[in-house]
């Protein structure tokens, strides 16, 4: 038997981001709006709502449908609920995370912010050229001071969940 | 002329220098200062709001408060960037207790967001504080052969709410801006979709099939180029289109240029100076073009 | 005809009521041409025994400054009722407790721990309290009670007429010494002030009487011109009496009621809070009040309806 | 003061629980207490007559009543006074059974304790009462009714058969509003210009006959006045005597002259877009925008007219109707009720850019097929591509334009479903091959006979998608509108070409309506349509008494619905104006002009927009409208001065009641003072009573009209007189009776509490309750939680005895 229940929307309304989703009402502006859907039918935001509406938590924090999105937020420019469409996938994302379900290319993020304070690394490479086109020497970020303001966020945890995966 | 703080983000100065040399160039040549703050870390973008949402709030204000205590107001050169922190800015502004929530946490470093600066992305500050005149009267070499396919991406329009760059649903601002090198701004089938950029890295495929789409339709509407402004949008329609040539055997070869690399050839820079080998697409047939 | 007999004190109060007598300029003259003056600490060396000395009721008038703090104020209040045909209660303090009444927000034992230990300048390690009495080499010293409670000097004698302000605004000086010099007075329990509030006197127009938020001086761009309600700026003028002619608000700062309640309202603060809450359209525009007490009882809250919670240990 | 107390036994219910002696014998000790009687009952026969007689002959001058079930004795008793000359006013009605009984069975000694205090509380209330005067006010026996469409139509038959003067005003040049452009109304697809055509009886006319809306002879109704191309712009004066200012723009045509034979369109050099037909076709500087409407004359466009420069049509005019020289005029009328039917509009979708409306040509909205669909129309009934001219064979509807929609309308517009399957039935039945579908969020076909639109629509082949879509964008090759939208049944997102697209928009508010609310003190909700009195009991009324909406101008409405409305708009104003005078007894809020001054807060909060401020010896005084002036007291409960008093309610009586209830006659027991107003807060308490439902006894009860009028000052004199405990007990802030008066009692408890919080004074001592009038058991519980706290938190009377 499928249980249907209101406690998972509820979890996501409480989230930053997650605030709009009982706005929904299914009218699917979402779905035609976006740009993956148009190719794929692996993904299609109305569903994803309707999936988290009627409590499918795990469907849908273990699913691939979370992740491709491709935050061009052209859903929530559009839904005439002013369901805040993309930002309510990134709370998913972040539950999503939290209990461990973390992509490879999420991990590397995580990890390139903690220990450089950037995304990007710039190779050795990279600084000879742009020193040979008469660019500015990089400045570095305070790599300290980002570490210390994460620490105070929910992504403090996120870091404990991937050492513990490790 | 007024000075700005350079925010460069991760991607460009380390993959796409031809962005970074040729916005540098012509922002000065049209009198932009630029300064470059110390200590400026990452935007926070969509992978680090999909880890956390609080953290992505907090690293972007942490930006935002260096550019505070200089004083300047902030210019973001990626669209990337220019979305995370102009939303960060704009929703602390507004919403006081989300301001304070932030605050708690930037205070463990001594820093606090005050809301006093602007986050601007420079097609914005070409268009309205220099001039689309002023950009046409620097143009020595008129493009008028070029017929150019804009493309904004999606972070530079959306969302429009807290973004305010321009009408999300009939943008102008790159058009004028293309228009006013002397050449054609075209219009094309599904011009403000996405090109699925950030799908990269989680499924390659479907980041490709996206960016074919894109290529499919501008290519089909005429265009000599692809004229973007988010290095995202850069690499998925460049680099994407060996892949395309590699996975669905088709060769469109349509060049794709940063907005600020045609404006310099249109100032008269040479190409060479401009890192030419950043492009993996060849751009040849677009500047042969231009004589 | 023997000159009228005057005296005026100085209790629990910051002193510019006694300077604000001599704001009547050239009128001065008139009164001490007709009026004598006997006892006047500030001004004139008598001492409190050539009161005691003097026969009851036999100062003509009396002005009444101050709050009653310590018992020496209660002692000076009695005594001086007892020696005067009129008690005026001169200025905010004497009326309504004014700034000083807003102690009764504390009790006597915080107020000393916070000003004899914990303010930042202080240094008292042995934690040095004031006593009534300390026995030195030389003898014993006394000093007055400090009593828990401010009152308003009606709360502790019969008044016979009220001059309010913080000081009491010149005008309504000159016309108390006129009616007591002719002798043409009111009658008992009135004010020297106009039976009007602050609003009648007010240069400023309203315009758009719909409240949206509250704001504090600083945060609006004061056009110099409309209401401050309309500018969601708290301004007291409505339930505050008159007769300062507007002095704050035509130096562009709102009202804080230094008047005290206007003709018709026993409770100032309550009545403006009345108002306040009527007109806010809902609960988040009140919040914005940060301090409603301090903002609405600013020089009343001695005299307000339920005054304070008592004190066991009180009187 | 002489008081009469008068107790009834209610036929032995009281005097089986209370000990009555022992109340008798507290109540003769009272000051001022006269007399003192007890009987079966006090509302009828000789009891009602001992009272009579005891104001007629032993010359009481105030009296308190107790009986049961309050309200129909107090009717009667105020009713027999009233023939007797004694005003009802200086009588107080006290309920024991219902207060001091029902609720507390199990405490009888403390229940005699809370009906003496109670009986106290009445007597030193009714030594301060004061005689109220009735006052008459006449009415003028006419009526005006704004917007001459559907609404507007209707209710001025109605008036008029009802006997009444109607002026109707049109601010366009011709009546028959947005209903005449609709072609045919569902759900009999009668059409819509003869349906709004007047019925009545002729010789030779039966009473069903409907042709069309000039031929009908609406502009023969006896009585019927109607000014086109004018606006009302300004009204003055009080209920029942409005003084109303009508500006008349020129039509440069006289009425009464025109023939309507149209040889002066011929002549006129000027062509423009015809925005009645959708600019499908083009029309003269002087036009007419279809025969058949009201009035059948010319009228001209002067924005575009050349005048004097051409005058081609003056000269070939027959009967000389055109006059180029003719100048706006100004009209005043009086009239007793006004009638605003303003109906709606279509929303403008160009806003939503996505769906380029007023930029491909080929995307269109409802109204504008209508008029394609019209078979006098010009295209002749059939549906075309704007485009190229061409027949539209396959047609997509887009439903919610604009409505349901948070970024622009969130209402529901209700009748565009319908609007669409109606469309779609019409082209079907015109062309079965051609194809029709719709793309809806949800269906709605609520209403009689509207459900087989849909039904018929489905097995006549329409597509129904269930989808919102994203965008309208245009197919490159064919030049054709693709709609590109989910099916939210089968999860494929479609790409729908079409030759025609068609709006289904939102309706919204006529333009103007915020002002004509301002011209006339009344309200728009927050949607912008004006606002009822009270949308479920008194849909057609408005605050200020006199003024009546109907139609879409208080929310979209279909043809049905919508004259149904204004009968009834017309039934409240034709028993109105009926009436020729208001009776009134002047229970209202009077100004006390000395103490009054400047501050000008109470013209705020008024709901009814019945105080004004005027000039006095150079200050500004509030003056209350008495007519206006329901009486609630939310000005009183504002004014930061006194200066402002409710009759029958003052301050005095107020704080005399407050005091006397505060007496505690056992010093252990806590007293908790529950101040109610007359509404919910009162029906909830009595509701605990009808309903066995028990409270403490410790908790007293007064009744004030609505708890706005409350001031800070009250409750801090509650807790002064001894009240350990204070519940305000209002209605619920969105059924307040009085607008808003419970929300602000609200936040003047909250200040409240602040206060006592400052001055040490535990601020649970006083609490707000909202709640309806049949949530007795609320009430109880909450008196419960109030007599507790009191008890815990100790007799007030030791806190505060300074």
């Amino acid at each position: 038997m499928i249980r249907v229940s209101a406690d998972f929307a509820k979890e996501v309304k409480k989230r930053l981001g997650g605030e709009t989703i009982t706005n929904c009402y299914q009218c699917g502006t979402c779905t035609s709006s976006c740009p993956v859907a148009r190719v794929t039918n692996r993904f299609n935001p109305r569903k994803l709502i309707v999936q988290s509406l009627r409590g499918k938590r795990d469907d849908v924090l273990t699913g691939e449908m979370i992740w491709l999105c491709c935050s061009c937020f052209n859903c929530q420019e559009r839904c005439p609920q002013r369901v805040e469409i993309a930002d309510l996938i990134y709370a998913l994302r972040n539950i999503a995370i939290s209990e461990g379900n973390v992509p490879n290319i999420y991990s590397e993020f995580v990890s390139a912010l903690y220990s450089e304070g950037k995304l990007v690394k710039v190779a050795g490479f990279t600084e000879k050229q742009r020193e040979n086109f008469g660019l500015p020497p990089l400045k570095k970020p305070d790599v300290e001071a980002i570490r210390a303001i994460l620490a105070e966020t929910s992504f403090g945890e996120v870091l404990k969940v991937l050492e513990g995966k490790e | 002329m007024k000075s700005y703080a350079l925010f460069l983000g991760c991607t460009i100065p380390a993959r796409q220098l031809n962005y970074e040399i040729s916005a540098r160039k012509a922002l000065k040549a049209l009198g932009i200062d630029l300064v470059d703050l110390d200590g400026m870390s990452c935007c926070a973008p969509p992978p680090i709001e999909s880890v956390a949402v609080d953290a992505s709030l907090a690293v972007s204000a942490y930006n935002i408060c260096l550019a505070e205590e200089a004083g300047l107001d902030l210019l973001t050169i990626c669209s990337g960037c220019f979305q995370s922190l102009a939303r960060t800015n704009e929703l602390l502004k507004r919403n006081s207790q989300l301001r304070k929530r932030v605050n708690q946490i930037l205070s463990k470093i001594g820093k606090e967001f005050k809301g006093s600066i602007e986050v601007k992305h420079y097609l914005k500050v070409l268009h309205d504080e220099v001039g689309v005149e002023e950009v046409r009267r620097n143009v020595t070499k008129q493009l008028k052969n070029i017929k150019a396919a804009p493309f904004y991406g999606c972070h530079l329009l959306r969302p429009s709410e807290l973004l305010k760059f321009d009408d999300p649903e009939k943008p102008r601002i790159l058009d004028d801006l293309i228009e006013a090198l002397g050449a054609k701004s075209i219009d094309y089938l599904d011009k403000l979709k996405c090109c699925g950029g950030l799908l990269r890295g989680y499924d390659d495929d479907l980041a490709l099939e996206l960016a074919r789409d894109k290529v499919m339709k501008a290519s089909k509407a005429g265009a000599d180029c692809i004229v973007t402004v988010c290095p995202f949008c850069f690499i998925n329609l460049d680099l994407g289109q060996i892949q395309i040539a590699r996975k669905y055997n088709e060769n469109y070869s349509l060049p794709i240029v940063h907005y600020p690399e045609l404006l310099c050839l249109a100032m008269g820079v040479e190409a060479k100076e401009l890192s030419p080998r950043s492009h993996r697409v060849k751009i040849d047939k677009l500047l042969e073009k231009m004589v | 005809m023997d000159k009228l007999k005057i005296a005026f004190y100085w209790a629990a109060s910051c002193g510019g009521c006694e300077i604000a007598v001599l704001d009547i300029n050239e009128k001065i003259l008139d009164v001490v041409e007709k009026a004598e003056i006997v006892f006047w600490p500030v001004a004139i060396d008598t001492k409190y025994k050539d009161v005691e000395a003097m026969p009851d009721k036999s100062i003509d008038v009396c002005f009444f400054n101050g709050a009653i703090r310590t018992s020496e104020n209660e002692y000076m209040a009695k005594l001086l009722r007892r020696k005067s045909k009129i008690l005026i209660a001169f200025g905010s303090c004497s009326n309504d407790g004014c700034v000083v009444g807003l102690a009764n927000l504390w009790d006597r034992d915080t107020i000393f721990r916070r000003l004899y230990i914990e303010t930042p300048s202080t240094k008292n390690p042995e934690g040095v309290l004031p006593k009534t009495k300390v026995s030195v080499q030389e003898g014993e010293l006394t000093l007055p009670e400090f009593y828990d409670t401010v009152k308003t000097l009606d709360q502790v004698v019969e008044v016979d007429y009220y001059l309010s302000g913080c000081p009491p605004p010149i005008p309504c000086i000159i016309s108390a010494f006129n009616a007591i010099l002719s002798g043409n007075l009111p009658p008992k329990g009135s004010s020297f002030l106009p039976d009007k509030s602050v609003c009648d006197e007010c240069p400023r127009i309203k315009k758009d009487r719909k409240i949206t938020e509250i704001r504090r001086i600083y945060e609006i761009e004061d056009d110099f011109e409309t209401c401050f309600w309309d500018q969601g700026v708290v301004c007291m003028g409505p339930a505050t009496r008159a007769g300062c002619e507007a002095q704050c608000i035509k130096a562009n700062i709102p009202c804080t009621g230094c008047g005290g309640p206007g003709p018709g309202v026993k409770d100032q603060g309550a009545a403006m809070m009345s108002a306040v809450a009527s007109i806010a359209p809902n609960k988040e525009v009140l919040d914005e009040i940060v301090d409603p007490v301090g903002t609405f009882y600013k020089y009343s809250l001695a005299r307000s309806i339920l005054r304070r919670r008592v004190l066991k240990k009180d009187e | 003061m002489k008081v009469g107390v008068f107790i009834s036994d209610c036929g032995g219910l009281v005097s089986k629980v209370l000990d009555i002696g022992d109340i008798e014998k507290y109540i003769r000790g009272i000051d001022g207490v006269k007399l003192v009687e007890v009987r079966d009952s006090f509302s009828s026969g000789e009891g009602l007559e001992r009272i009579v007689r005891a104001f007629k002959e032993r010359r009481i001058d105030r009296a308190v009543v107790t009986e049961c079930s309050p309200k129909i004795a107090e009717i009667r008793i105020l009713n027999r006074l009233k023939e007797e000359g004694v005003n009802p006013y200086l009588v107080e009605i006290v309920d024991l059974l219902g207060s001091c009984i029902l609720p507390h069975r199990s405490w009888p000694d403390k229940a005699v304790e809370k009906a003496k205090v109670t009986l106290l509380a009445a007597v030193e209330r009714a030594k301060l009462l004061e005689p109220i005067e009735s006052r008459r006010f006449p009415i003028e026996k006419s009526a005006l009714i704004i917007g001459g469409g559907l609404a507007g139509i209707n209710a001025a038959i109605e008036l008029i058969d009802t006997g009444f003067e109607v002026t109707l005003v049109e601010r366009e040049p011709f009546i028959g509003g947005l209903a005449a452009r609709m072609v045919r109304f569902f759900p009999t697809d009668d059409c819509a210009l003869c349906v709004q055509a007047p019925i009545y009886e002729l010789k030779g006319v039966t009473k069903t006959s409907r042709k069309g809306l000039y031929r009908s002879g609406v502009s023969e109704l006896p009585g019927l006045n109607i000014y086109t191309n004018s606006r009302v712009v300004s009204v003055e004066g009080e209920p029942g005597n409005f003084t109303v200012t009508i500006e008349k723009k020129p039509r440069y045509v006289d009425e009464t002259k025109c023939i309507g034979c149209g040889e002066c369109t011929k002549v006129c050099p000027v062509e423009v877009p015809d925005l009645f037909n959708a600019k499908l076709k083009s029309r003269k500087a002087i036009y007419i925008n279809a025969p058949n409407l009201y009035p059948p004359v010319y009228a001209i466009d002067e924005t575009i007219c050349k005048f004097k420069e051409c005058a081609k049509c003056v000269e070939v005019c027959p009967t000389k109707a055109i006059d180029l020289d003719q100048k706006a005029e100004t009209i005043k009328l009086r009239v007793g009720a006004i009638i605003v039917a303003t109906g709606f509009e279509e929303f403008n979708p160009e806003v939503i850019k996505e769906y380029h409306y007023g930029e491909y040509p080929d995307v269109i909205t409802q109204s504008e097929l209508a008029r394609m669909l019209d078979p006098f129309g010009p295209t002749g009934g059939i549906p075309i591509r704007p485009s190229t001219g061409e027949k539209a064979k396959k047609i997509v509807m887009i439903q919610c334009v604009g409505s349901r929609d948070r970024r622009y309308n969130r209402y529901c517009s209700g009748i565009c479903c319908m609007i669409a399957l109606k469309h779609a039935d019409m082209i079907k039945k015109l062309d079965p091959e051609s194809e029709v579908q719709i793309c809806y969020i949800d269906i709605r076909t609520t209403g009689r006979m509207h459900e087989d639109y849909y039904e018929r629509a489905r097995e006549q082949g329409v597509i129904f998608v269930k989808g919102r879509p994203t965008e309208i964008v245009l197919n490159p090759d064919s030049g054709k509108p693709v709609v590109i939208v989910e099916d939210g049944l089968t999860g494929e997102i479609l790409n729908l070409e079409a030759d025609l697209v068609v709006l289904s928009t939102a309706f919204v508010p006529s333009s103007g309506s915020k002002e004509l609310a301002e011209i006339l003190g009344i309200e728009v909700a927050e949607d912008g349509f004006f606002k009822e009195y009270n949308s479920k009991l008194r849909p057609t009324e408005t605050k200020i008494r006199g003024i009546y909406i109907c139609g879409g101008a208080t929310y979209p409405k279909d043809a049905p619905t919508t004259a149904l409305h204004a009968s009834s708009a017309a039934l409240k104003a034709g028993k109105f104006l009926r009436s020729g005078e208001i009776t009134k007894d002047l229970k209202v809020a009077v100004v006390n002009e000395e103490l009054c001054g400047d501050c000008e807060f109470c013209p705020v909060v008024c709901p009814y927009g019945a105080i004004t401020t005027v000039e006095k010896e150079g200050h500004v005084v509030a003056r209350v409208s008495e007519l206006r002036c329901e009486g609630c007291g939310i000005c009183v409960g504002t004014c930061p001065k006194n200066a402002i008093e409710l009759k029958h309610y003052t301050d005095d009586q107020i704080l005399a009641q407050i005091r006397a209830l505060a007496t505690k006659l056992d010093p252990k027991e806590p007293v908790v003072l529950a101040i109610c107003c007359a509404e919910c807060g009162h029906c909830a308490i009595e509701s605990s009573g009808i309903f066995l439902i028990e409270y403490p006894p410790n908790v007293r009860v007064m009744k004030v009209p609505c708890a706005g009028v409350l001031k800070v000052h009250h409750f801090l004199e509650a807790f002064n007189a001894g009240v350990d405990a204070i519940m305000v007990v209002g209605c619920k802030p969105e059924g307040c009776h009085y607008e808003y008066g419970s929300i602000k009692a609200a936040q003047k408890v909250a200040f409240t509490k602040t206060l006592l919080k400052a001055l040490g004074i535990e601020p649970e001592r006083i609490e707000m309750f909202q709640m309806v009038h049949i949530e007795g058991d609320r009430f109880a519980e909450a008196a419960k939680l109030m007599v507790e706290r009191a008890s815990s938190l100790g007799s007030i009377k030791e806190m505060i005895k300074i």
